[in-house]
């Protein structure tokens, strides 16, 4: 097997396979840091409409670096601007629509996802300052929850495991999981592989995953553009 | 991404037999009349309705009633100037009725469309409208649980609305309108007036479109209580 | 005895004597029909701001007839209209309003009031179509929840009673009266006497109300502007 | 009936050492920096804060966990951009921390305003800061008791107020600041502009003035992201 590091799709590669699962006139939440970029890889011809905590649906693209507002940024606490349609609304409306089940998908990062679903993505576990943001609402909240990442550790060791051993964001919460190798969706409490990238077999990806990697069906082949990696 | 509709048949035309409605207004004040009437036009049946009162003379919801289409109201005060039709349809036990206090509808509405699936209240400890429900102490006082309340559809009134389904309300006329927006499955829309994507100021939106499925402009919407003055009846 | 028609005091007298306790600044909410009427006396050089369930604070008086705007109601689907500091909102935060404490005071009808505090005023228990409104909400949100009411019911029989015999609004809610005879407090499950009318003695009021009335220090006189009579 | 005060200092007076305080904003958007300020040349100390984050730079909130005026902090996300000051105290234990999840947070405070003593969520359910509160199983699902959170006193950043203590808020300024508005005994609030009264169209109130105890207006007020840009340090 090739060394992961060589063959494994880039962050934005990982965010374009994403972006090709939301449907037009989506409401979507996308996470702080790498999930963000699944803005930019929209498909010709659907809009998406983006949601963030803080009390803005509908935002545009980041301002001109010297053209901030500060009144008026995301959750990463970044600068956004305003465009035709944008609303504005106050945290408990902003996470009515989050638990209330108004979002279509809310895509997050992951130290751990389990094959029932359950996801670790707040807390190492090692001390130092907790936080947590609105992930715990956003997991029980939108109708589809997924979840951005590479498909190991930065030491080699699985991020798709059999039981998260990390403090839980959610419990039974994920649904689809885009990986730097893979699409593999949760069903009954397994992993079912839908997509691999050619470069890597079964046999190499299972033994990068650390629980069962069951079939149903033909296994796609993931390809994203090559101008991403 | 674009939630108009031409017309009003066309946004009520998926609404089946034994659906549950909302349906905005607090007496004639912010209620669909025109979207209620093409509902009575389509011709659902069976139907379990959410409002705050039970209609008003022979238009709008006292219609639907009139017309055999509400086998359960679940409000807060089905009494007003002219109640006559829910009232007979009620003694004549053609109409079973849920009466919740008027907060209390307002919450779990609210709840329904937050995610909320019980919260505590004390409104009603104590009392008959409680009977039943789980009570519990917090801080010595006695709190009655109270779940939250769901539609499959919601009939909306807003003065302003984009195609992406912002609205604003005209002044009293908000009322449950943006509650039940949130809380159904599908909520539509009357707007007495369609803008263009960014004609409503962004701070100014009150139901943000996440909440809203389809839209119509009713230009020319009429008042409830002009219509009764006016001694009308529908259809 | 003088027959108790002939001195009690007028409907309008009540909602003086109610109106006098109403400090300066206070948020309030003015039960549909008599109750309506306190807003009329608001004391010179105090200003009371009037909350209606449908979604209206500091609203203004009743429109000239044919000015109507149907948009424009109260709780009652009576017209009224908007002055400078009005606000509009939803129900939902109407009755945070309510439920919240953050009311100064309710005033209310009742068929009955208990020593205990408990109020009945939605019900007669009769059959018919029952309706209860925004009632069981006010009386246990508002910091001050107020009654006004005939002393005693057409019939002659009490309205402050030991325990309410018809269906109740809330329990233990009241804490002061304003009939047509006097000013009662409700206090420890006990009526204690403020004020009462001049043309009553003791132990005729005693006679009209259906519980022990206690004393707590001098009886005021209760006296309200004729030209209400 | 008129809610305008003329100095911060005499706003922020009668907070006691001890104290519960909510203040508003999210990050820098919305956070009433020079009510802060004034708070900590006031001199109250053992105070709960509620925020959603904890202060940045040395400035806001920062500056007041850096007096050491701060006993606990209720909050969702502790880390930001520059979090030194609360980092450093928190890890040598001179501050306590309760996390809340976000949503659970802002439900929690509009709870407080509402009257809502407890409600359940779905939100936290299974994890460490679920631990030890009440579970229940609503339609087959697991959901979390959470109960409402008040405070003694409310530091809000309006755009506009009038002297009613009626406010709107500036695009998303808005954010916890009408929720702690409801949940606050006493409601201090910094307005960039206090208008006349009627300056506000009733229909775009956000917080309508029952909420609200005192304004001041502070025309110049300063965005707390600029003041760290300038490595500002407060006093």
């Amino acid at each position: 097997m090739s060394d992961i590091q060589d063959i494994k799709l880039s962050n934005a590669q990982i965010a374009w396979r994403a972006a090709q699962d939301i449907e037009d006139g989506a409401y979507v939440n996308l996470g702080i840091g790498f999930p963000e970029m699944v803005a930019r890889f929209q498909p010709e011809g659907r809009q998406a409409i983006f949601h963030t905590e803080n009390g803005v649906l509908d935002f545009g693209k980041a301002p001109e670096k010297g053209e901030e507002d500060w009144d008026c940024i995301n959750a990463g606490k970044k600068a956004i601007t305003i465009k035709p349609g944008t609303a504005f609304f106050h945290h408990a409306d902003s996470f009515a629509m989050v638990r209330g089940g108004h979002l279509d998908v809310a895509i997050l990062g992951a130290y751990e996802v389990a094959q029932s679903g359950d996801l670790a993505n707040w807390s190492t576990g090692k001390g130092g300052v907790p936080a947590v943001g609105g992930a715990m609402d956003l997991v029980h909240g939108a109708k589809r929850v997924a979840v951005l990442t590479d498909h190991v550790t930065k030491t080699g060791g699985p991020k798709l495991v059999e039981a998260c051993t990390l403090p839980l964001t959610g419990v039974g919460c994920v649904t689809r999981v885009y990986t730097s190798l893979a699409v593999v969706d949760i069903e009954d409490g397994h992993f079912v592989l839908r997509e691999k990238i050619p470069a890597i077999s079964l046999d190499e990806l299972q033994a990068v995953t650390g629980a069962r990697l069951h079939l149903d069906g033909a296994v796609g082949e993931l390809i994203a553009p090559e101008e991403l990696a | 991404m674009d939630k108009r509709l031409s017309t009003l048949a066309e946004a009520v035309s998926r609404i089946p037999d034994g659906a549950t409605v909302m349906i905005g207004g607090f007496g004639g004040s912010g209620a669909p009349v025109e979207l209620i009437h093409a509902l009575i036009d389509h011709g659902a049946r069976g139907l379990t309705v959410v409002n705050n009162n039970a209609g008003n003379g022979h238009v709008g919801l006292a219609a639907l009633i009139e017309q055999g289409r509400v086998d359960k109201l679940i409000c807060s005060f089905p009494r007003s100037a002219d109640p006559q039709v829910f009232t007979e349809a009620y003694l004549a036990g053609k109409i079973q009725l849920e009466l919740v206090p008027q907060g209390t509808l307002a919450e779990r509405i609210r709840a329904g469309g937050a995610g909320i699936p019980a919260f505590y209240t004390p409104t009603g400890f104590g009392t008959d409208l409680a009977e039943g429900k789980p009570v519990e102490e917090f801080d010595g006082r006695s709190y009655v649980r109270e779940r939250w309340l769901k539609a499959d559809f919601a009939l909306i009134k807003a003065e302003l609305a984009d195609s992406h389904g912002n609205l604003t309300y005209r002044m009293a006329a908000r009322n449950f309108n943006p509650l039940m927006a949130m809380a159904a499955e599908t909520t539509i829309v009357q707007a007495t007036r369609i803008v263009e994507l960014g004609g409503i100021d962004p701070e100014q939106v009150v139901t943000p479109g996440i909440f809203v499925s389809h839209v119509v402009e009713v230009a020319d919407a009429a008042q409830e209580e002009m219509l009764n003055r006016a001694e009308a009846v529908y259809p």
